[in-house]
């Protein structure tokens, strides 16, 4: 039987990865080149193996492993939806293996160890097919990653981050496990098609709870508000490269799952329309509340992290989408909200690990990832800025690039589900979700132009930032490379669409794929003037071509090339520094105080009084947001458990007397229930 | 400290202290293995095997057992000449001490075994209160306050907890004795199994209950867990490996023998049930105890009394998949909590306490036994790849297979919060920065063995069991299913 | 029989209420006599040769040698007469009754099983649990070891009631554990009151939590 | 390939106009003489002769931007239907788009050379066009449900429309493009560093984006006059935007300037309107 290139080339991957993994441990000469070497081939054979798979059409079956005889085991088996976040994962995961190479040059051991193990782990998630292999993968992915973070150990934040971020992801594994055992008992099996065809046979309320405990779970692992508190902890505490591997592929695994279930194995088509709701409405809430948050980080690493809790926010609203189209039977427009969330995974992966890659380029070059003691890198670090410029411009959701495509795509599904919608509720909620996104979409802008803004431009704020140097040529590779996907994923939409195409018609059987938008099928709908859709490269032309206009112009009118000279920027009068500058606060404030409301700012400020009445000497200014969802969800919670093993801890008194009573206690409790 | 009590001294020939014990042990313990092995390939092939007057008597839990007590006992004993070599150097030890303990050390392992080889469960009784008076010992061997408390409240508390289990055993010869068996025979195991049917229900339910209580103190079932943390966290830590690695077992095992007959005269409901309450209730008090720990070893002990819970939920549970997990559950917590201990002693070592606040930085100071800290607490917790994420799964799985959902999501939270719990003090021990003062490094040498080798297992069987154990553990848990 | 039985149920209550030690290490003494006096008694009864043994090993055991071997260590330490109890006279009294009435409620379903004295296997279960409240309420070291004795005696009542005593075989094992038991727990209330300059346990208290 | 020259030409050469008319009907209003209607001509070539002083801390973002928020600007015009015979195509999500682009370029542009102004501009823009960015995109949705029909609905999204105009081109009361008032500027802020031909461009793309907003609002809130044939649909699409252009004034003239804090109190209210538009559009009793 002839094999399919596309076993060979995961295979290839898989055996790649475990000898990164392996060899990572063996003492070498230049330990990162190799073992971040052999990652970045192992990662870059998975994603070739997927988009072959995925052209190709073909699914077999890729082995099995017993783990718990007559459970279950590691079950591996790829179909349109596997090879897709397969793609994802392993696409990024080289590109990142390139810049680590240069990043992680001193945390290579270990740490380069588990790098590989975490893409492999990531990828062996969403090519489980067997509920207890599933959730093995999933859980040797959460300690990886929970050990990956821990890289920099000493510093006790990043463990309080690390731990915070194990204890929540261990939670919402305990709701997916919920989950899986509720189908399992109903099935008498773990396998996802034992799960699939149970599931048809369950009553509603039963299929209810499932898909709840789901979304508590992966909604977990996605950040998904307000269980998004592990987040922007865990994102800045962690290796930079690793950030980006986390906050590109790793939260999609759980967007995966919702995918997975929602979609495939709880049987979409007749799902109720509040499944769909509730997670439009939870995704509504994360978008708008993440991109917030976002605005007011200065930290920024913590302000990439914020933003991905918005764009998981928009994933989930994607899926909703999909899901309420489904229920109502619009499933043209299914088909759209699929095609969004499948795009923006990809396109997020793209822009939010190049962000990352950046950032962590800042961090390397200067120190820091406080954006208020930096400020005019672009002089410094030229070519990590203009990286870093194209995935802010995507974080912002611009044309051409690639984050503007998903939001297009996203918010033409809930346009059309706004005209379209099956029901009243349904519609009102589309237009609620259209505002949300575009309120995300538009303080998104803020965020991405404060995160270039402060860190890149203006004048440097402190000496870190003036001695800052620019990344090496691995770092430069690897953020390169996501930087190529996020300009060809903007411009030619379709490229990715036509892969994605036969996820789309896997989860939305009635239609093919010739109807996923940009991959063959009709987008007239819902434009000032119909007849357009995404007509690959004509907007980045006709941009381009304007650009150039507009350059002709000025030197036609101008009569030659414009003429300048250099001097002072206008300060009134005063010499020009940095503390001049809007501080990264600064930039911020007027969003601060729009949302008042909801973001909860609490200052301080401390006026020293001991120098002249009219001229104070100094003045203390701080500025904090309340940790809303610490104190209103978390602390009670901890508080509540604390205070339970702080009483129950008095029982163990230390007294003879009193344990031996407890043991009289008990023998008379059994004997009398024994009667 | 005080005048050493005349009874204590075991007579042992007086051989060089040091490597010479730590090598006879060795080879002693090995030979032990291999022994048990030999039995245990025996048993699983070709069926239970009796002896010595048919007072010695081993089918397939007893083998499982005795492979457990033989491979845990091996590790501690490597494991205890390393440890006590350094307490000897230090002086904290004197020579003749050191061969004390070790005289004492296998008696203990001697009393362990013989309560697995036996099929009267009045010599099963017997050997597990031995087990108690000779531990004790062990337990107080520092003879410093807190270890002569710790070894008082041990050998008081097992022994009442024991006491009545006696009484349940004595019930459970009466209901033999009527139901026409020879007085003889009337506490054969197998005997009673084979009549079980014709036994008074109401007699051996009773039975049951005092033996659970009994034999549930010696196990570290909350309430009458109460002793354990004490004697676990007191006892050198090759000792708390042994008590908290096999003896535990053992002391379930007893009560799983008197469970079988009852649930076999009775029907599962009332075992069950008794077994679900006790294991929900060790499982969430240990689970909340975890939480405030301040010492190392007893955080370790309430883990064991967690898993304890663990183990009696799932029989209670019960069920194919209840039963399988609950065996494999026993054989990694087996494997995997001495390495913990093991971790725990080697930093008491270098930290000279065992409190948690002052062990900080072990990842650094001592980079072998940190980094088996952190695995072991995360094998502990069931985290993959270890094979304890198979057994809990397999847990909790049990539960919604019995229709008992709610019990497994009341395992749900308190695995939830045991994790964040033994997870919150050992990121702080084991990472960071090391205090000043604290000597830095570590090499890795044949010490290390005991520490690698349960968990490399531990790991082999989470990810692929073997066959030969998949079939060793399938033959127990039809066992504990009802069959012979 | 039933007068035995009378006979264990006053030693044991009487120990219940007494604070001297000689004098509780002599009442548990008394109770292994009539132990031993009622196996004995038994097994002429039945011709039961077996019993013949078990009687005379209780006697040896527990009215002698550990009897003897506690008044040694008695004397060692020099403490007589102490104030153990944590409650006081008529509240133990009332709670030994409580006892009394669930070891009656507990045995009572039992009684049906042919064979079973109800009554002496109530007094048994009585002895039981009643011991396991001496250790309760008294706070001395020797004061445990002797509820643990009551304990023990109460579980030979059981088995003498129910089935004439268990195979030989188990009962000396059984007196081995309970002299080993005796002789460890007086070792270490010696060496206890060597650390601790006392035998209330109630000082043992440094491990909590 | 010609109606997409035609059309930008249309907004390259109406845009100026229709702001020199704006500014004659203010000053008119305001009881002054003015500038005549064809000033900004003249401005602009004035600008892009004159030699530029550029801030010494300035890069090519600097002198990349006003390039690129020019051509976006325009990429914008070509997708706005002004006068049928010149549409083209394109929709308003690339519409909005393109105009957040040409922002997020200026806004970057802004905070370069390092001056409070510029930040000052720059942070007040983006935190307006947050708002500015949601009510564009809902009111433009509520005109595709409403459609050709008439109805409360188009005038409650005419309503809403009028209010965004008035913030995207920056006008009282969300912006004063008269002044350089520290207080009040988001606009003039941002461009403060910016002079010669670079200015030239940022002016002519401000013209033309206020166009942008104007044809939208001739084309949308009046559907009238859309002749198929060009020399009869020009015209009147001409007067309508002057027409607009005048109103324009008037609302400028007869307002006062809103606290900064207020604007979004503004802009929720258009996206309110638009939304109640858009529902008053669908068939909700289904």
């Amino acid at each position: 039987m002839e094999v399919d290139p596309h076993v060979w080339l995961l295979g290839l991957g898989f055996a790649a990865l475990a000898l990164g993994a392996a060899i990572a441990l063996v003492p070498l000469r230049s330990p990162a080149l190799v073992t971040y070497g052999c990652a970045a081939l192992g990662a870059a054979a998975l994603a070739a193996g997927a988009v072959s798979a995925l052209l190709a059409g073909r699914w077999p079956d890729l082995g099995a492993v017993a783990l718990l005889p007559g459970m279950g085991g590691l079950r591996f088996h790829m179909d349109a939806l596997s090879a897709y976040f397969v793609l994802l994962i392993g696409g990024l995961g080289a590109a990142v293996s390139v810049y680590a190479i240069g990043y992680a040059d001193g945390q290579a051991r270990l740490q380069g160890s588990l790098w590989s193990l975490f893409i492999a782990a990531m990828a062996a998630v969403v090519l489980s097919a067997d509920g207890l292999g599933f959730l093995f993968s999933w859980e040797v992915m959460a300690v990886v990653s929970f050990l990956l973070v821990m890289a920099e150990h000493r510093d006790p934040e990043v463990r309080q981050a690390g731990y915070f971020y194990v204890v929540m992801t261990h939670v919402g594994t305990a709701f997916i496990i919920g989950a899986f055992l509720t189908l399992y008992a109903a099935s008498g099996s773990l396998g996802f098609e034992a799960f699939r065809a149970a599931a048809a046979g369950l009553p509603v309320g039963v299929r209810s709870a499932v898909f709840v405990m789901l979304v508590v779970g992966f909604g977990t692992k996605a950040g998904l508000v307000p269980l998004h508190v592990w987040l922007p902890r865990a994102h800045p505490a962690a290796p930079s490269h690793v950030s980006a591997l986390m906050s590109g592929a790793m939260v999609k695994t759980a967007i995966y799952g919702h995918l997975r279930f929602s979609f495939d194995l709880l049987g979409g088509g007749s799902a109720p329309a509040w499944w769909g709701g509730l997670l439009v409405a939870l995704g509504a809430v994360s978008a708008v509340t993440g991109v917030l948050y976002a605005t007011q980080q200065t930290h920024l690493k913590r302000l990439l992290a914020y933003s991905t809790v918005e764009n998981v926010g928009l994933l989930v609203m994607g899926v909703g989408a999909g899901l309420v189209a489904r229920s109502f039977g619009l499933g043209l427009l299914s088909v759209a909200a699929l095609a969004a969330v499948l795009f923006h995974a990809v396109s997020h992966a793209a822009f939010k690990g190049l962000a990352f890659m950046g950032a962590g380029a800042v961090l390397h070059g200067t120190g820091t990832a406080d954006m208020e003691r930096l400020g005019g890198l672009i002089r410094r670090m030229p070519r990590a800025a203009a990286l870093f410029l194209v995935a802010a411009m995507a974080v912002a959701g611009l044309p051409p690039l690639s984050g503007f495509i998903g939001e297009w795509l996203s918010l033409q599904t809930f346009l059309g589900l706004a005209a379209a919608g099956g029901s009243a509720a349904a519609r009102l909620g589309a237009v609620g979700a259209v505002t949300a996104i575009a309120l995300a979409a538009g303080l998104g802008a803020a965020v991405a132009v404060k995160a270039f803004g402060i860190t890149f431009l203006a004048l440097p704020r402190t000496g870190q930032a003036e001695r800052a140097h620019d990344a090496s040529p691995a770092m430069v590779g690897g953020m390169g490379l996501a930087a190529l996907a996020v300009l060809g994923l903007g411009m030619v939409p379709g490229a990715v669409l036509t892969l994605a195409a036969p996820v789309v018609s896997a989860a939305v059987p009635e239609f093919g794929s010739e109807a996923v938008p940009g991959a063959g099928g009709p987008l007239t709908w819902l434009s000032i003037n119909p007849g357009t859709d995404l007509q690959p490269l004509a907007t980045p032309a006709a941009l381009l071509a304007l650009v150039a206009a507009a350059l002709l112009a000025t030197v036609i009118l101008g009569r030659g090339r414009p003429r300048w000279r250099k001097d002072m920027t206008w300060t009134c009068g005063i010499e020009p520094g940095a503390r001049m500058e809007y501080s990264g606060a600064g930039f911020s404030k007027p969003i601060l105080l729009m949302f008042r409301g909801v973001l909860q700012p609490v200052r301080t400020l401390k006026v020293d009084p001991a120098a002249h009445p009219l001229f104070p000497g100094q003045v203390h200014y701080q500025s904090e947001l309340k940790a809303v969802f610490e104190q209103r969800f978390y602390r009670p919670v901890t508080q509540a458990v604390m205070g339970a093993a702080t009483r129950l801890r008095r029982l163990q008194t230390g007294s003879l007397q009193i344990y031996l009573l407890y043991l009289l206690v008990a023998a008379v409790g059994v004997i009398v229930a024994a009667r | 400290m005080s005048t050493e009590a005349p009874v204590l001294e075991v007579p042992i020939p007086a051989v060089p202290p040091g490597q010479a014990v730590t090598w006879a042990g060795g080879v002693w313990s090995g030979l032990v293995l291999v022994l048990s092995l030999l039995a245990a390939r025996a048993v699983f092939t070709a069926g239970p095997v009796r002896s010595l007057f048919g007072i010695v008597y081993v089918d397939s839990l007893g083998a499982l057992m005795l492979v457990l007590i033989a491979l845990v006992g091996l590790m501690a004993t490597l494991y205890a000449g390393s440890y006590l070599r350094h307490e000897q150097k230090r002086g904290q030890v004197t020579a003749l001490q050191h061969l004390h303990f070790f005289g004492w050390f296998h008696l203990f392992q001697i009393t362990m075994i013989a309560a697995v080889v036996v099929e009267n469960i009045g010599f099963i009784w017997v050997a597990v209160e031995a087990t108690t008076l000779v531990s004790a010992v062990l337990v107080g061997f520092y003879n410093r306050r807190e270890s002569l408390e710790a070894a008082w409240k041990y050998v008081i508390l097992c022994s009442v907890g024991i006491a009545f289990a006696m009484l349940g055993v004595i019930l459970l010869y009466t209901s033999g004795v009527h139901a026409g068996l020879d007085h003889r025979e009337a506490l054969n195991w197998t005997s009673l199994m084979a009549i079980a049917p014709n036994l008074n229900p109401a007699v051996v339910r009773m039975a049951f209950a005092l033996a659970l209580v009994g034999f549930g103190t010696k196990a570290g079932l909350a309430p009458m867990h109460t002793w354990l943390p004490d004697a676990h966290s007191q006892a050198p830590s090759p000792v708390s490996a042994l008590l908290s690695g096999v003896l535990l077992n053992i002391a379930l095992y007893a009560a799983l023998r008197v469970e079988l007959i009852t649930r076999q005269a009775s029907g599962a409901g009332f075992t069950g049930n008794l077994l679900l309450t006790f294991g929900l209730v060790s499982l969430g008090i240990a689970a909340l105890f975890i939480l405030v720990q301040r010492d190392l070893k007893r955080l370790l002990a309430y883990s064991s009394v967690e898993h304890m819970g663990l183990v009696c939920v799932a029989i209670g549970l019960g069920g194919p998949v209840g039963l399988s997990a609950a065996v494999l559950h026993m054989v990694c917590h087996s494997l995997v909590k001495p390495v913990l201990f093991f971790a725990a002693g080697n930093l008491g070592h270098r930290y000279h306490s065992y409190h948690m606040e002052r062990i900080r930085g072990a990842c650094r100071a001592m980079p072998l036994t940190g980094g088996l800290l952190i695995a072991g607490a995360l094998a502990i917790t069931g985290m993959p790849p270890t094979s304890l994420f198979l057994s809990e799964f397999g847990i909790v799985a049990a539960g919604f297979a019995a229709g008992r959902a709610w019990a497994s999501v009341v395992v749900l939270l308190a695995l939830a919060v045991a994790f964040a719990g033994l997870l919150l003090h050992v990121k702080e021990m084991a990472l960071g920065e090391a205090p000043h003062g604290i000597q830095i490094g570590e090499g890795l040498d044949w010490r290390a063995l005991p520490l690698l080798v349960p968990l490399a297992l531990a790991v082999l069987l989470g990810i692929w069991m073997p066959p030969a154990v998949a079939d060793a553990l399938r033959q127990v848990a039809a066992m504990l299913g009802g069959g012979l | 029989m039933e007068m035995f039985t009378y006979a264990l149920l006053t030693t044991v209550l009487a120990m219940v209420a007494v604070q001297n030690l000689y004098l509780m290490v002599g009442l548990a003494a008394v109770q292994a006599l009539l132990l031993g006096a009622e196996a004995a008694w038994i097994g002429w009864q039945h011709g039961d040769t077996a019993l013949y043994w078990a009687a005379a090993l209780t006697v040896a055991i527990k009215a002698v040698v550990i009897p003897l071997f506690l008044r040694y260590i008695i004397r060692r330490i020099g403490v007589i007469h102490i104030l153990d109890s944590t409650l006081t006279v008529k509240v133990t009294l009332l709670i030994a009754i409580g006892l009394t009435f669930v070891a009656h409620y507990a045995t009572g379903a039992l009684a049906e099983v042919g064979g079973i004295e109800s009554e002496a296997l109530a007094a048994a279960l009585t002895l039981v649990l009643i011991g396991a409240f001496l250790m309760v309420s008294r706070r001395v070291a020797l004061t445990q070891v002797l509820g643990l004795l009551v304990m023990e005696n109460g579980l030979f009542l059981a088995a003498l009631a129910t089935t004439r005593g268990l195979p030989l075989l188990v009962d000396v094992g059984i007196f081995f554990d309970v002299l080993v038991g005796a002789l460890v727990m007086g070792l270490m209330i010696y060496r206890i009151n060597a650390t601790f300059e006392s035998i209330d346990t109630s000082k043992l208290r440094r491990l909590q939590g | 390939m010609l109606t997409m020259l035609l059309q930008l030409l249309l907004f390259a050469l109406w845009a100026p106009l229709v702001n020199g008319v704006i500014k004659a009907t203010k000053a008119r209003l305001q009881r002054r003489v003015g500038p005549p209607i064809w000033q900004p001509y003249r401005d602009l070539m004035k600008l892009f002769r004159k030699q530029m002083v550029i801030s010494g801390s300035a890069t090519w973002l600097f002198h990349g931007a006003p390039y690129v928020h020019a051509g976006a600007t325009a990429a914008a015009a070509l997708l706005v239907p002004s006068v049928p015979a010149l549409q083209r195509g394109g929709d308003f999500l690339l519409l909005i788009g393109m105009l957040a682009l040409s922002r997020f370029v200026l806004a970057l542009a802004a905070l370069e050379p390092g001056s409070a102004f510029g930040g000052m501009g720059s942070s007040r823009e983006m935190a307006v066009s947050a708002f500015v960015e949601p009510a564009l995109l809902v009111t433009l949705g509520a005109f595709i449900v409403i459609g050709t029909g008439s109805g409360p609905g188009r005038l409650l999204a005419a309503a809403a429309l009028v209010i965004i105009t008035v913030a995207e081109t920056g006008r009282v009361p969300v912006d004063n493009p008269d002044t350089h008032l520290e207080l009040t500027m988001i606009h003039e802020g941002m461009v403060l560093e910016y002079s010669g031909p670079y200015l030239g461009l940022i002016a002519w793309s401000h013209d033309v984006k206020q166009l942008i907003m104007l044809t939208l609002l001739a084309n949308l809130a009046l559907p009238v006059g859309l002749f198929g044939q060009i020399w009869l649909a020009l015209p009147v699409y001409l007067v309508k935007t002057l027409l607009l252009g005048v109103l324009l004034a008037f609302i400028e003239t007869g307002m006062a300037k809103v606290r900064i804090l207020k604007i979004p109190d503004l802009l929720i209210t258009a996206t309110a309107l638009s939304a109640l538009a858009a529902l008053s559009g669908l068939p909700l009793g289904r």
